[in-house]
């Protein structure tokens, strides 16, 4: 790698964490909005991440090094292939998702290694709402059978000659987009992060370490909604992506805002429900076209 | 295309390896978490007691051992099934990954924890039927059970896909059968419990690409 | 010097090694270590800035009922 | 590399991370500002905050819109209760300016 391709990684990386803290402090702003409440200024993700980046630490006597250290490393390196698999070379759609799986991995590590009663209990839910995994490969296969590749250049490609995959996979596209929903804060579906459990998983990562994992939630959350804009609407250039992020951010804060924190066993119950609509769509392309 | 361009084959006589990018990025994280489970020591758990302090809880070092031994051969059959391009072969990974699942937990003494691992292994064992019987399905219908031969024959293999996901689905112990596996994290003291869902996680995604390859 | 330091500093040599085998390597590999790099540059730095701990006992922390 | 016509000049991602950057640092300084006034008054319009976000809807179609980006997050950063309309105005001064540029160029 040469020096102006550093810099452009770099630039993207600092594009994305920005864009990302600023539509999750949005999303908060809207959510307060709704509620009827002032809410904080939109810039307030990006000062939480700051605040702990500059807070003291220090390692549980019950955690297991080093694996409680290096689960916020792991959550940037997973955040970050995605994005430089993702937006820069535009490589498979399964690879990411398998990224995307990395995140579950990030979750029980965390409730693993911390030792924590509230920890592991948010590991616990995370296992649990593993279903929703289930209609993401369901996703994945059907775009697969509509394109005929996975790798998103040709996917946005097909769609630049066909139109948007919205239009052809609206039940998918509805999938990914629960998806989104469930990995936005104060999502109905944020079983693993509830405040019943204090903080689930990130309840003994503190200080520094809750910093860098809200750096990663930040870039998940825009290249997740970068992933949704791509595959479905067909627009790949982070500049025109930037306004549809803006309105689907704007979506899924108001379904947050209006809905309340659904009990584990309903959460997993709908996201099997979605799953099993998800399935027969794919069964009925398979068999019919 | 589905793994985002070939770096190389490696063949063992009938054995073949493939390095895709989705191949080696799965390789990789496999190797890495298992080198990581096996550096990092485990957690202690803090029991709250009805009087006095809290107590920690101690895992004693030969009960330790044996899973971590399991939590290497779990990481390692996981690498291995990244990698292979024998359907046959991933499905022997595929119960070698279900047998040291349950060698994790199972030296934990804790009776629920047990009794988890107890249905999870009738899971599995059930789960091997679906598998290989799918395997020998298609070795029946096509003649071959090569991934990369599958590739090029265009034969309706459905019926077959569906059992082989059947099975992959209750050899990880994933979505229908999950129940257990959450009983089973609650084990003390372990990071090696995280193979468990490592392994199954990748599996899945590997499942994934062999399903939509062939 | 405490074991959050000690950490500190193995991902900080880490991260400085991977920034020199960044330029010295193309292709995926290269972004391998790119994806190494910003993470544990992260951690070593910010381990220097955040100020000493002033707990007494280390590693027990009030939330756990100490 | 993707970019846009934004400024009639190609626009790469460093200046727009710039942009986002000075953007921030303006929503910080309107926040810090804003303290100083007694929580939440609606009815009430700062003529800083209005001039500033005037000034920032101006210079955002100009060379100088890294500038423009600081004098437009300024309103907007404000605490609740403030700066509202005056973020709105700068925007919709921004929005129906780069409406006739566009026209202009292109009809």
């Amino acid at each position: 790698m040469d020096f102006n391709e550093f810099f452009y990684l770099i630039n993207l990386t600092v594009y994305a964490f920005l864009i990302g803290s600023l539509l999750l402090g949005l999303h908060r702003k809207i959510m307060a909005k709704i509620q009827l409440r002032p809410g904080p200024p939109i810039i307030q993700y990006l000062l939480h991440t700051l605040k702990f980046y500059f807070k003291e630490i220090t390692f549980p006597i019950t955690a297991g090094n080093p694996l409680y250290i290096f689960m916020p490393i792991l959550q940037i390196i997973v955040w970050l292939s995605a994005l430089i698999l993702a937006v820069k070379l535009e490589s498979s759609l399964l690879i990411i998702i398998g990224l995307y799986v990395l995140q579950k991995i990030v979750e029980h590590g965390c409730g693993l290694s911390s030792g924590s009663p509230y920890g592991k209990l948010g590991g616990v839910r995370s296992v649990f709402s593993a279903a929703a995994e289930i209609p993401l490969f369901a996703v994945v296969s059907t775009v697969y059978i509509v394109t005929n590749s996975l790798i998103i250049s040709d996917i946005v490609s097909y769609q630049q000659i066909h139109g948007p995959l919205i239009l052809k996979l609206p039940i998918s596209a509805f999938a990914f987009f629960i998806l989104l929903v469930s990995k936005a804060p104060n999502s109905p579906f944020g079983i693993v992060k509830g405040k019943d459990i204090v903080s689930g998983y990130l309840t003994e990562h503190f200080g520094l370490l809750a910093g860098l994992i809200y750096i990663g939630d930040a870039i998940a959350y825009f290249v997740l909604l970068w992933l949704f804009i791509a595959i479905f609407l067909g627009i790949s250039n982070i500049f025109l992506a930037l306004p549809f992020m803006i309105l689907i951010t704007f979506i899924i804060s108001i379904i947050n805002g209006l809905t309340p924190l659904l009990a584990p066993h309903h959460s997993v119950m709908l996201q099997i429900t979605i799953a099993i609509v998800v399935l027969l769509d794919l069964l009925h392309r398979v068999i019919f076209l | 295309m589905i793994d985002g361009g070939i770096f190389g084959i490696v063949p063992f006589g009938d054995i073949i390896f493939k390095y895709s990018m989705f191949s080696t990025i799965g390789f990789v994280i496999a190797i890495t978490f298992t080198i990581l489970v096996y550096l990092t020591k485990p957690e202690k758990q803090l029991e709250a007691q009805k009087f006095g302090e809290d107590k920690l809880i101690d895992i004693p070092l030969h009960e330790l051992k044996n899973r971590r031994y399991m939590a290497i051969v779990c990481g390692i059959a996981t690498a291995g099934a990244m990698l292979t391009q024998d359907i046959f072969d991933f499905a022997l990974f595929l119960t070698l990954v279900g047998i040291a699942n349950i060698g994790i937990v199972s030296a934990v003494k804790r009776e629920h924890v047990l009794n988890a691992s107890f249905q999870y292994g009738l899971t599995s064992i059930i789960a091997t039927l679906p598998l290989f019987g799918a395997s020998a399905l298609i070795l029946a219908k096509t003649g071959t059970l090569s991934i990369l031969e599958l590739h090029h024959l265009n034969k309706n293999l459905l019926f077959e896909k569906i059992l082989y996901g059947l099975g992959m689905a209750g050899e990880t112990g994933v979505a229908p059968y999950y129940a257990a596996k959450a009983e089973m994290f609650r084990a003390p003291g372990s990071p090696y419990i995280l193979m468990i869902h490592l392994s199954s996680l990748l599996l899945i995604v590997r499942t994934v690409e062999i399903l939509l390859t062939i | 010097m405490d074991i959050e330091k000690k950490v500190g500093i193995v991902c900080l040599i880490i991260g400085m090694l991977s920034f020199i085998l960044m330029f010295i390597t193309n292709g995926l590999i290269s972004y391998l270590f790119y994806i190494l790099f910003v993470p544990n540059i992260l951690y070593g730095v910010g381990i220097f800035i955040v100020p000493k701990t002033r707990r007494k006992k280390l590693g027990k922390i009030p939330f756990r009922g100490y | 590399m993707p970019y846009i016509t934004y400024l009639g000049e190609r626009m790469d991602l460093f200046y727009f991370n710039l942009t986002i950057i000075s953007f921030i640092f303006g929503n910080f300084v309107g926040l810090e500002y804003s303290y100083r006034y007694p929580p939440y008054h609606e009815k009430r319009i700062d003529k800083f905050a209005l001039i500033s976000s005037i000034l920032g809807g101006f210079l955002l179609l100009t060379p100088l819109y890294i500038i423009g980006a600081f004098f437009i997050g300024f309103p907007l950063g404000m605490r609740s209760g403030y700066g509202r309309i005056e973020f709105l105005i700068g925007l919709s001064i921004f929005v129906i300016l780069y409406l006739i540029r566009w026209w202009y160029v292109t009809g």
